[in-house]
């Protein structure tokens, strides 16, 4: 597989691309932040991601999706990036798809086509504490006549607040710590004893702090194997880090295109401040991490395509590497900006809010450097 | 007992028995008194307090009597913060009068200024703002444009001011301006006009943050009696180069030695361990970082006391401890994980977290930016030639 | 079997057969057959490999037979290189002849020209080195200083070269020399001559790696037949240039894709487990860059096949691949600890690892600094303003 | 206590400065080098810091020292890391003398007169393995009638082929990894059992491999207290540390000046490099960098000086933030330099060379930030 894009994989680009430039644009994050909308994004919008294909990119066409792959997830992602778009398409089309693909067919039949018409917000349980550790899971599943009660609580769930079905890691046995003994749940919205909390965060996204009392599911919501959870939680949390390498790559990528355009008008001492060699080569150094970190992405999707024994490594090394060089992106974007970039008006603040969520979002650089390291045998 | 012995006994004894409890706790930024005609205080501790410094001329300690001040030594001046520190007595007055343009015009001011304005300043009756940037200059201020027109008995004073800090708040604003256009720095003049002038409006900027500390300021014919100007006509330069200086000195001896340098040590009392292993290491290296800095504080402080300490020195203080400031603040955020992304909740007190981390990102532009201190150090430190 | 697969198949064959197993393990870079005049063979294994690859035109696999390459489509050159790879053949014959000069002369060159110095390159006859750095122009080759005077029937070459690389090995040298003084760029011209003239003198210099590749090289009335220069009279900068970009493809392609992309995974497997923490953390965070480096070379190759790749980002990947691998080499010694700070032992093979460290430092320097190679993305990938 | 030189120190500095640029600048390395000098420094030289009471500078009066402190020992070192000068003032003058000054009088007045008069050469031999892990000391020193039998390997000890006496990190009780159970000894030259192997370093100096085959030393040898020696031998360490740092402070100091120099002189695109703004700041921070390494180990130096509480922290600071400044003089010193900085002939490289052996001893920056966290709570 070549390391470039497809014909068609550059005609999704080509279509993806301008959409999101055209119908949600940093402007509509703007509205939406403004009037303090209620939901975070558009119904709308996700309404448009359905009609042109993109809720099913990951949904095989057998469960009525078009059946693409990660790359071709992330290239909706990053353009998502590149406009900030609100929208639930990371946790929906990425992440769950990819927990309910693994699922028995009376559940895939129960969510995929909701997802796929555009009907079904889905959102990811995982995190309990402020980091990411998702082996640390504690969330008690307790078996309860032909089904289970969960009882704990998870936060950093990003559109739990309005999300139909929230996809949950809980512990059936064993031990927080320990990867076996995890089972992966469906569950539906307004379940009895589920209480959510919205809570809007630094870059006006919104996500849930979730508390389970004794929620009550039947054994039909189990995603796999009970106790066997791990490996699907592996899958869904890798397809999710690979979309926000993805996603944090048009962040990136926009704040560098913003920047430079800014060093090539604003005038400092004369000159411009383009001119001045110091910048150039920050510029030039950023330049060159951001495609570094756009080789890793789309290294680390085409494994996952391929099923490849190494995707895990390779999405952590997006995952880590696209974090560094966004942060690194934003991080002289707002200098370069001086001023103006620290004011509400300029758009780069808003890229680096993203950005620190996104950096987050299914651990950050720190804790994919530290899986490198782990899978490398040290 | 030494003379300042017994001045420290005393000073301990009358700040025990006038600086009330809740004086004493830690406040932030924008808890403080501020003074001026729309000041107001948020609680009668903090009016007695101030007014008991105050009636001492102890806002102010090391400035003269005669323009309102405490009249204390240097030695003295420090046994009082020295005391103060002890106990954790607040200032009992933030203002830009004191740090920024008393210092002026104790410099340049003439004696009618000086026991004009400074007791105005002393008393906090007048809360200053100060007009420098312009939307074309920022760190250039040598390309600054507003204008004031010499109209014989008054400036005309027409143009528009960034970045000038609570300027919606401020009473007077010390003000650089240009006299003559056919010079750069030559042309500029330093004058002094009350907000409440015709023509003076302003528009509070929204940041990042979510604050607005900062405003633009517009002067739409503004006439400033012809007084009102520090220094010479077109020497406005010299002065606000000085005032540079002292602010930079007052930032870097202010800002950074204080509070706890051990990030880690900060975070594993909030949290406890830190257990990302290389989240860890980062924050190791941050605080080897940090801890040095302090040191360099402490070395820096030292030698600008006795006179040592290199001119451009500040410059070198302000780039380092900012970019550490801003490293710090990142670490904090990956520390906090995603409790630190809430941005509206109680629970995050509103986002005290990500609104500091968000603003730290001017500590590198604002005084001048990092880049600029860059260059000050290539040029007067190292002497590096076309720098 | 299509035409692709037979050609593996018969390839692979051949190698099997002729690829003595001596000549499958890894080399250094030193260890290899560099051919020329003064070539000499490490082992009998060496010479039969160079000489059944050489009869078959395989050192310059996709040359053209008429200048003794071996004729190969770049499909069946991939597949080559694939199968070399698969068995760990090592390269029969390393040569700037075939890496520097063969390019150029190929697009460059007359047909006698190609005819003439081709097949002696491919047969490693002649040992070339480069002329290209001066004393006072290292990145700036456009200040180069080594005149050619056109004397008529001949050129006469007077200056002084440096960093050619075993020019005191090397037969023969492509060298940049002035030939006319008004111009810059627009005045230099690419020759060729024998390293025997009269006149020609050589001086290896010692590194700090204790090691000599490089000499300076003296031009002293060296007189060289008019007829041996490449391209038009004034017109070497755009040979020179050509040549650059390839050497800046080459090593980006060649150096940095190979090998063990996780230094840790490596060291954990010579020392065990990696127990400094910080140290741990530091080199988790540059096997993160080393293997996000990796699948960039991949692409970039991909995107050079296709002709897709940006013309300046050879210069990302030179800056990029250097600036890693030093790093690299310092957490080498970091990890090493005082075992690799040994210089002479035997224990450390005559300080492999401290030398290599150290030799690691030149990577950003030769070929275009790391500064030029920003400098050159700023410019053409940025379009950044005066760059 | 101010953070600059007293008067006092200034004249010490004004007199080191000039003597050791004169007697042993880096040419006097390049000789000892060239020579293969089996000494790896020159004896003269070491006489002649006794005569100017430079060996003595920790050695308290009542033993025949001037009784000074690490701010006057770090002033040496900075000299001597500014010309490169071969020497064993660091491990004898400094870390040695400092175990010895925790000796009894027996001890004291058997070793401190020869270290003063310039007679004695101490060496210090704590790493058993390639990283410096003072509390992995696994050497074993066993009771054996009036005395111990030391059996176990020593490495990277400085000038131990030729040193006089060999302070010795043993392990008398406890297991590797205890700081319990240490005990110092004072091993004299020649000792039946021992073997000594000197080895070259980058650096041009020599270190001492050394194997104790049960090598008996008599109950006078231990310094302190049996299984006590941890608090000493952390004494030890944290002078030499601070030694180090000081002796880094001058390579940095150095490599910067020189480089800071060759920017104002080499010219290239016909332009002083200097001129070129890159350049310029890269060269302000590193200006910055070691300005305050300088402030970290004069802070370190007092606090040692004044036995305050903290001072183990901030040697740790200081070692670990002057290893890195020194680093970056180093590395950006060379490529600064560009194709001259690879040669042999800039002294350049000789400071890079040096710096890594620094780097190495007592523990890298590494170490050290570890230690830094440690010792704050994390």
């Amino acid at each position: 597989m070549p390391m470039f894009l497809t014909e068609d994989q550059a005609m999704l680009k080509d279509m993806a691309g301008p959409f999101l430039a055209e119908q949600a644009p940093v402007k509509h994050l703007r509205q939406l932040r403004d009037s303090n909308d209620a939901t975070g994004f558009s119904r709308d919008l996700w309404k448009q991601f359905a009609e042109m294909g993109l809720t099913g990119v990951l949904v095989p066409a057998e469960d009525g999706g078009s059946g693409l792959g990660h790359v071709e997830a992330g290239i909706v992602l990053e353009e998502i990036g590149r406009n900030l778009s609100p929208s639930p398409f990371l946790s929906s089309a990425v992440a769950a798809v990819t927990a309910l693909k693994g699922a028995d067919a009376d559940m895939r039949g129960r969510y995929l086509p909701g997802i796929v018409a555009g009907d079904t917000v889905a959102a990811i349980a995982v995190d309990e504490l402020r980091k990411h550790r998702p082996v640390e899971t504690a969330l008690r599943a307790e078996r309860s006549g032909n089904g289970f009660r969960l009882t704990g609580g998870k936060q950093f769930v990003a559109h739990g607040h309005v999300a139909d079905l929230v996809i949950v890691a809980a512990r059936t046995a064993g031990a927080a710590g320990e990867e076996q003994g995890i089972t992966l749940f469906a569950v539906d919205k307004g379940a009895a004893g589920l209480s959510v909390e919205g809570v809007r965060l630094a870059d006006s996204s919104i996500a849930a702090r979730m508390l389970f009392d004794g929620v009550a599911v039947d054994a039909g919501a189990v995603i796999g194997d009970v106790d066997g959870g791990w490996a699907p939680l592996c899958r869904m949390l890798d397809a999710g880090r690979a979309g926000a390498a993805a996603e944090m790559l048009g962040v990136a990528g926009a704040a560098m295109d913003m920047t430079v355009d800014y060093l090539k008008q604003r005038k400092q001492f004369g000159r411009l401040i383009g001119e001045f060699q110091a910048l150039q080569h920050r510029a030039a150094h950023l330049y060159s991490e951001i495609e570094i970190a756009r080789a890793a992405t789309l290294k680390a999707q085409q494994l996952l395509d391929s099923n490849d024994a190494k995707a895990d490594l390779m999405v952590a090394v997006a995952k880590a590497k696209t974090g560094r060089a966004a942060m690194l992106a934003v991080q002289e974007g707002i200098q370069m900006h001086g001023g103006m970039g620290m004011t509400d008006e300029f758009d780069i603040g808003l890229y680096m809010k993203r950005q620190r969520v996104l950096e987050e979002l299914f651990g950050d650089s720190g804790f994919h450097a530290d899986r490198v390291a782990r899978l490398n045998g040290y | 007992m030494t003379e300042d012995a017994s001045f420290r006994a005393e000073t301990r004894a009358w700040l025990e028995a006038n600086c009330p409890p809740a004086m004493r706790q830690p406040a932030g930024f924008d808890d403080a008194y501020w003074g001026g005609r729309k000041g107001h205080f948020a609680s009668p501790e903090q009016q007695q307090w101030f007014e008991a410094m105050a009636a001492r001329g102890w806002t102010v300690p090391d400035w003269p009597k005669e323009y309102g001040g405490g009249g204390l030594s240097p030695e003295q001046a420090k046994i009082l913060r020295q005391e103060m520190a002890r106990l954790g007595c607040r200032s009992p007055l933030h203002s830009f009068g004191i740090w920024m343009l008393g210092p002026a015009l104790l410099k340049f001011g003439t004696e009618e200024q000086k026991r004009h304005y400074l007791p105005e300043i002393a008393q906090g009756k007048i809360r200053w703002c100060q007009g420098y940037s312009e939307p074309g200059a920022g760190s250039d201020l040598a390309g600054l444009q507003t204008r004031a027109e010499d109209k014989g008995d008054h400036w005309l004073v027409n143009g528009q001011k960034i970045w000038t800090s609570y300027a919606d708040k401020a009473d007077w604003i010390f003000c650089l301006v240009r006299t003559d256009p056919s010079q750069k720095q030559g042309g500029i003049s330093f004058l002094l006009f009350d907000m409440a002038s015709p023509g003076v409006s302003t528009k509070p900027i929204l940041l990042i943050s979510g604050y607005s500390p900062f405003c633009e300021t517009f002067f739409d014919n503004v006439e400033v009696p012809k007084e009102q100007i520090v220094g010479a006509v077109n020497q406005g330069w010299t002065v606000a180069k000085y005032l540079l200086g002292h602010e930079r000195e007052m930032i870097s001896s202010m800002g950074f030695a204080a509070g706890e340098p051990s990030l880690g040590h900060q975070l594993a009392g909030e949290y406890g361990p830190i257990e990302d292993p290389v989240l860890r290491a980062e924050i190791a290296l941050h605080d080897v970082d940090a801890l040095a800095f302090r040191a360099m504080s402490e070395k820096f402080l030292d030698e600008l006391k006795h006179g040592r300490a290199h001119p451009a020195q500040p410059s070198m203080m302000k780039y380092a401890g900012t970019e550490l400031n801003k490293r710090r603040l990142e670490l904090d955020m990956a520390a906090g994980g995603s409790d630190a992304l809430e941005w509206e909740s109680a629970r995050s007190e509103q986002g005290t977290r990500p609104r500091a981390w968000l603003r730290s990102k001017a500590n590198s532009i604002e005084g001048g930016t990092s880049e600029v201190q860059l260059g000050i150090i290539a040029k007067h430190i190292l002497n590096l030639p076309g720098a």
